[in-house]
């Protein structure tokens, strides 16, 4: 067999050596052994007992974790010293939150590719999904099966080692950032002080997760794409953490707990009295997701599908998975932030706050999705400049009037209608100036280019016909 | 007879033609023109310098086998003046035909020649990038002549594409 | 000083969402930036020109259908008027309107392709396509109802069309030709102001007139860039010298000139349909002809106006019944003539929309 | 720091710590390197947690398991020329000896002196909920000068790195 | 069964001696750097391990002060990775090469 034709033949599917499922399990176990590790002192509690307590799930855990303690004080067990007091009620707590959380996820990441495909089925005026079960519901779970069902391939002289790893780990901070979103008053499973940090610091990790796919791939679409989200994802980073930074500055709290009863007991959401971090922390995070408009780094027409053009069967599906889990996530954020989280103007009192939560999360979805249905993409470097030289400046413009406010705010006891109403106005005034100044500061024209319509003419001719016209460039 | 509705004569073409460039002109009919392939490209730039000719663009250009020789017709037009003009030239030699490029004065020129050298195997000298285009590298023969199907073992079994090796069977 | 970098190689194609086909681009890239370019085609080549030298005059059309297929009313127009032309067949003056309103009906399909998927190539996911082919499908149901066939219509013949409409067919192009100028101005407003396409069309793949005229460029690449030439009025063929209608004609020869002419130019053709519908004349749709025709020994290079540009046939006869040599002037292949010079220097996002702006149909380009 | 849990999660974290140090050391290429150090970086992460590091543990995902990663991916980009061979150099042997001498030493000290341990006596005696807002008092309180001195360090560096890497329009 | 200080040291003793190996011994100029910052990130861990385990110390008053200190070596470490990362871009600008046997002349 000559070297030729072996070029010409496609290898068969790569199967995965003994030695590398060692390694494989390693680290997965590895991984396994650092969340359990780092989880375990969350729910340990030892830390002084309300760090990282796990927060009630509601009042039916509360009851149950009550009990579960009552229980424990009677029947002393020998886990008591080694695990604390309370190890019951803390086990099953996280337990409930994890499985919560899960299955939230899990489901709605099924509802989601139905709702995303119709959606976007309806404002491209076709049906979408129809076929596979009532209305097509169980069209998610087919392509599930399908995918699963594929041949993963790999391609030849990829890094087999770091080419499996990406589509696990980037799991990892895609559902460990869901922890401090709180669902209601006194329900977030991972309701940590440094909650905005922690979520920037999780999703920092996805980008050396989309590197290394693209990296390990050995090709050069996926180099290009990699490359391409890397350079995004940092320069929107700094954007997206400066919007983030002026709500902990209003709020004086980077817990999301707080954040979100701030702006209950204030009955005013950050969105209102921040225009301009919200539209940033928009923006980048479409950015961040990899969705349209800013999709440079998957873009269909351009490399294919980016950093996992080469990736086959269900591992594709975990990548598709994270990426609509990460614009979820988003949508929960901004909710979060900027949309009064869990509370509506007091209608929180009889209506469940995740409810609340989640229609408000399902509107900014839907905002995510019709983005992605209307707009074209930019081209890589019109989005860092737009970045450098436009979110940036105008979030730091931003930064340093809220933090006068924030300053003014902790010494002036007007009531929160005066002080409050004011800086809403001035915020509001203050985006209106710089969004279009600003613009025009870096050289923006909106009637740059010439006319916007085709020259009609009853001429016909070559060059002279065109220099006469004046349409000859 | 079946000429264009806005085409020159090829009388007038050559009468012009002669004059600018003494012998250049082969033969001339009403519809066209032909031109010593010798000196095709003279004859083109002068057509497009004219200002009378003015043809600016080379609308068409592709080759006819007549069995004995290549015809390579050249369809100008001048958009100002509106005018078509069919220049030719002809190329008696059929094994390895040979004649200028006409890409120095038109660009337009690029990929159609490649197209005629691919399935006629006419070489234009003078051209850039003179590749086979539609057909791989080391294809025997070129198809759009007419003793195509005559020259030996081509049919059946056009052999391979590049990486296969004959004798082999590809899975 | 610059960063020494590797140029690495890279295949845009043959299989790949932006080329339209299977057609390759062997790209020689730097980080972004295209430092040379290098077109490969011929993965659809059916030599239909080598095909139809063993084949009748009237055998031939349904290969002009197959080599433009999304424009195979024109490419069967123009290979009708170039047998007519050799053969000196009359056509009647209903069959040059009927030839009329189907060629511009496919104009209309054709650009609403080329629109949509010029603004999916520059990223919008399918959307407005979608509402492009919510047009191409009427029309398509009209081809449908006429000639019995969507894409491949193979419907004009030599001396006439196949079949004269049906009733019902003038009903439904009445309300889509009053649909259209609506539909254009929804387009107009969705797309032309639309920031993020002015930004990433404008001043891409820029080609000045003088280039284009010397590029053997035609159609929309040509009149984006300037220059007011348009067989319609510069040579008429059927009827078209009797329809009032205008050119539209960029300013900047940029993919976004090129988007507007075909926008504009949508306009335009639903204008010269209405007037054709206006003044369809009764009478036959079709002279008899020899289905063995064998004209004079002679040639004749037939054109129309196709919607990529300039669709001559080149037809060389013998005498005999079927053509000595048949050549297809495939606007196609020939706008791409310049398509090396825009890409270089460009970086990749800016060569795949100018690619797009080209409007290629790779069955055209092969052949 | 008797609970069973600290002590599993100590020794299981300083376990995938140092052995993605060596494995650092051990990788081919400079990529699966990089893997390895941020899998150290963030076990180390972990172990500042098991430290009552809430703040700096988050601190350290954020800038060495976030930020320091992809800079040195951008460098290794930016050479393309050089490889991405993680060769060892003429101080193999040299250094390895160093390396074994400081752990060994540190070691042996760290096990032989008496520290007297008690146990964040002090942190649970302060109380601190959480260490975020105090480290924040103290860094604009008592180390205000360093935090200016550190901020404009950083500005320093930045302006720094984009001198020296800035491309030079004139030649 | 305990952990304590010492067993804290002993590992952050174990990453800076690898560090130190590395750094020495690699001879790209990036994995050098990686080598420092997994010394860096030794010391880290020794500051906070003696903050939280600050009560064998004298000084009581600011048990943070270990924190503070790593946010400064944080910091530092940022602007150090920054600038010795464009220093390699810019000598395999000049040199094409960022391996640091060859990079022996003080001048390129």
């Amino acid at each position: 067999m000559n070297s030729t034709l072996r070029q010409g033949r496609r290898r068969p599917a790569a199967k995965v050596p003994l030695g590398l499922m060692i390694v494989g399990a390693v680290f997965a176990l590895g991984f396994l052994a650092v969340n359990a590790a780092i989880g375990y002192v969350v729910i340990d509690g030892r830390l002084d007992g309300q760090w990282y307590d796990i927060r009630d799930l509601g009042i039916a855990v509360e009851e149950l974790k009550v009990q579960l303690d009552a229980i424990n004080d009677d029947q002393p067990s020998f886990l008591d010293d080694i695990v604390g007091q309370h190890w019951m009620s803390y086990a099953v707590g996280a337990l409930l939150g994890a499985i919560g959380i899960l299955s939230f996820i899990g489901g709605a990441l099924l509802a989601l590719i139905w709702i995303e495909r119709r959606l976007i089925g309806r404002m491209q005026i076709r049906r979408g999904p129809n076929r596979v079960g009532p209305y097509g519901l169980l069209q998610p779970v087919a392509d599930a099966v399908k995918l699963i069902q594929k041949e993963v391939l790999m391609p030849d002289g990829a890094d087999r080692i770091l080419f499996l790893l990406p589509p696990a780990i980037i799991f990892v901070p895609m559902m460990a950032a869901w922890g401090p979103v709180p669902w209601a008053p006194q329900m977030a499973y991972l309701d940590i002080n440094v909650g905005v940090l922690y979520l920037i610091a999780v999703s920092s990790l996805t980008t050396l997760a989309v590197f290394l796919a693209g990296w390990a791939s050995n090709n050069h679409y996926a180099l290009l794409g990699s490359m391409r989200t890397v350079a995004m994802m940092i320069s929107y980073e700094i954007p997206l953490s400066i919007a983030l930074l002026s709500v902990v500055l209003i709020t004086g709290s980077m817990q999301l707990s707080e954040i979100v009863q701030w702006q209950a007991d204030h009955n005013l959401w950050l969105a209102a009295l921040l225009p301009i971090a919200m539209l940033t922390y928009f923006f980048s995070s479409t950015a961040e997701l990899n969705r349209t408009p800013n999709d440079i780094a998957e873009a269909e027409s351009e490399i294919v599908a980016g950093f996992h053009t080469e990736y086959s069967g269900m591992k594709f599906g975990l990548f598709y998975a994270v990426e609509l889990g990460n614009a979820l996530l988003v949508a929960t954020l901004v909710a979060t932030f900027f949309l009064g989280g869990w509370s509506l103007f007091g209608l929180e009192e009889w209506i469940p706050g995740y409810l609340i939560l989640f229609a408000k999360l399902s509107a900014a979805y839907f905002v995510l999705v019709w983005l992605r249905g209307t707009l074209p993409r930019f081209r890589l470097d019109q989005l860092m400049r737009f970045a450098w030289q436009y979110l940036i400046p105008l979030s730091l413009f931003n930064l340093i009037i809220v933090a006068v406010e924030a300053s003014l705010l902790a010494r002036w006891d007007a009531p929160g209608l005066v002080s409050l109403g004011l800086f809403t106005i001035v915020n509001w005034g203050a985006a209106y100036i710089l969004f279009r100044d600003w613009a025009r500061r870096i050289g923006y024209q909106p009637d740059a280019g010439g006319p916007r319509r085709a020259e009609l003419t009853q001429q016909v001719g070559g060059i002279e016909a065109a220099h006469r016209m004046g349409t000859a460039t | 007879m079946p000429a264009g509705p806005r085409q020159l004569t090829g009388d007038t073409v050559a009468s012009a033609l002669s004059a600018a460039l003494p012998g250049a002109v082969a033969t001339a009919t009403a519809e066209w023109v032909e031109v010593e392939p010798a000196r095709i490209l003279d004859a083109l730039r002068w057509l497009h310098d004219d200002a009378e000719m003015d043809a600016k663009q080379l609308s068409n250009l592709c080759a006819v086998d007549r069995h004995d020789r290549f015809e390579v017709v050249y369809h100008l037009q001048s958009m100002d003046r509106n005018h078509q003009i069919v220049v030719k030239a002809v190329v008696g030699e059929h094994d390895d035909p040979a004649l200028p490029s006409c890409y120095p004065v038109y660009k337009g020129a690029l990929l159609q020649e490649r197209e005629v050298y691919d399935l006629m195997g006419i070489r234009f000298e003078g051209h850039p990038d003179l590749r086979r285009m539609f057909l791989w590298e080391g294809y025997p023969g070129f198809p759009l002549r007419k003793d195509f199907l005559q020259i030996p073992d081509h049919h059946p079994g056009l052999p391979k594409f590049p990486f296969e090796e004959p004798g082999v069977q590809a899975r | 000083m610059t960063t020494a970098t590797e140029p690495y190689v890279l295949n845009i194609g043959p299989q790949h969402p932006s080329t339209h086909g299977v057609f390759r681009l062997r790209v020689v890239m730097d980080g972004e930036r295209i430092q040379d370019m290098d077109m490969v085609v011929g993965y659809l080549h059916r030599s239909m020109e080598k095909l139809a030298e063993e084949r009748t005059y009237t055998q031939n059309i349904p290969f002009t259908d197959r080599a433009d297929y999304l424009a195979a009313m024109s490419g069967n127009l123009g290979y009708c008027l170039a047998v007519e032309m050799l053969s000196g067949v009359e056509v009647p003056e209903r069959a040059s309107y009927l030839r009329v309103i189907f060629a511009e009906l496919q104009r209309i399909a054709s650009h609403s392709m080329a629109n949509g998927t010029f603004v999916n190539d520059a990223g919008a996911w399918q959307t407005p396509l979608m509402y492009m082919f919510r047009e191409r499908e009427r029309i398509l149901d009209l081809f449908e109802m006429t000639g019995g066939a969507r894409l491949t219509t193979n419907y004009m013949r030599i001396g006439g069309v196949a079949f004269d409409p049906p009733p019902e067919f003038f009903p439904a192009i009445e309300s889509l030709v009053s649909d259209l100028p609506d539909r254009i101005d929804e387009y107009a407003e969705l797309l032309i102001d639309n920031e993020i396409l002015l930004a990433r069309s404008r001043g891409v793949g820029t080609i000045t007139a003088e280039d284009a005229i010397n590029g053997s460029l035609s159609g929309p690449m040509l009149r984006g860039s300037g220059v007011p030439w348009d067989l319609r009025k510069a040579e008429p063929y059927c009827v078209y010298d009797r329809m009032d209608f205008d050119i539209p004609v960029g300013r900047n020869g940029d993919a976004y000139d090129r988007f507007l002419v075909r926008l504009e130019e949508v306009r335009q053709s639903t204008k010269i349909i209405q007037q054709a519908l206006d003044a369809l004349p009764a009478g036959p749709h079709k002279t008899d002809t020899p289905l063995a025709l064998r004209p004079e020994p002679g040639e004749a290079y037939g054109r129309v106006e196709g919607p990529r540009g300039e669709l001559g046939f080149y037809v060389v006869s013998d005498g005999g019944s079927a053509p000595f040599r048949f050549h297809i002037r495939a606007p196609s292949l020939i706008n791409l003539s310049l398509l090396r010079e825009m890409a270089i220097g460009a970086s990749l996002p800016d060569a795949i929309v100018a690619l797009g702006s080209v409007d290629i149909v790779v069955g055209e380009i092969d052949r | 720091m008797e609970s069973l849990g600290i002590i599993v999660a100590f020794y299981l974290l300083s376990a995938i710590a140092v052995g993605g140090a060596i494995g650092v050391f051990l990788a081919s290429d400079l990529i699966r390197a990089l893997a390895f150090l941020v899998l150290s970086f963030i076990a180390t992460a972990g172990l500042f947690l098991t430290l009552s590091g809430d703040f700096i543990a988050i601190a350290q995902i954020l800038i060495y398991a976030g930020a320091i990663p992809v800079l040195i991916v951008f460098a290794v980009m930016l050479a393309p020329l050089a490889g991405r061979n993680n060769g060892n150099g003429l101080y193999l042997v040299p250094g390895l000896a160093l390396g074994a001498a400081v752990a060994v030493t540190v070691a042996f000290v760290a096990v032989d002196v008496e520290w007297n341990e008690l146990s964040g006596a002090l942190l649970a005696e302060r109380d601190f909920a959480t260490t975020a807002g105090a480290i924040g008092d103290a860094l604009v309180g008592r180390y205000v000068l360093a935090f200016e001195i550190a901020s404009v360090l950083l500005l320093a560096a930045l302006i720094g790195a984009i001198v020296l890497v800035r491309e030079d329009e004139a030649t | 069964m305990t952990v304590d200080l010492a067993h804290y040291l002993t590992v952050s003793g174990l990453l800076f001696g690898v560090g130190i190996s590395i750094a020495l011994a690699k001879r790209n100029a990036i994995a050098v750097l990686m080598g420092i910052e997994l010394m860096l990130n030794a010391v880290n861990l020794s500051f906070l391990s003696f903050s939280r385990f600050s009560g064998a110390f004298a000084i009581k008053d600011n048990p943070l002060d270990g924190h503070v200190f790593v946010v400064f070596v944080l910091t530092v470490a940022a602007a150090e990775a920054a600038v010795a990362l464009a220093l390699s871009v810019l000598i395999y600008r000049r040199r094409e090469t960022v391996d640091l046997d060859r990079i022996n002349l003080l001048r390129w």
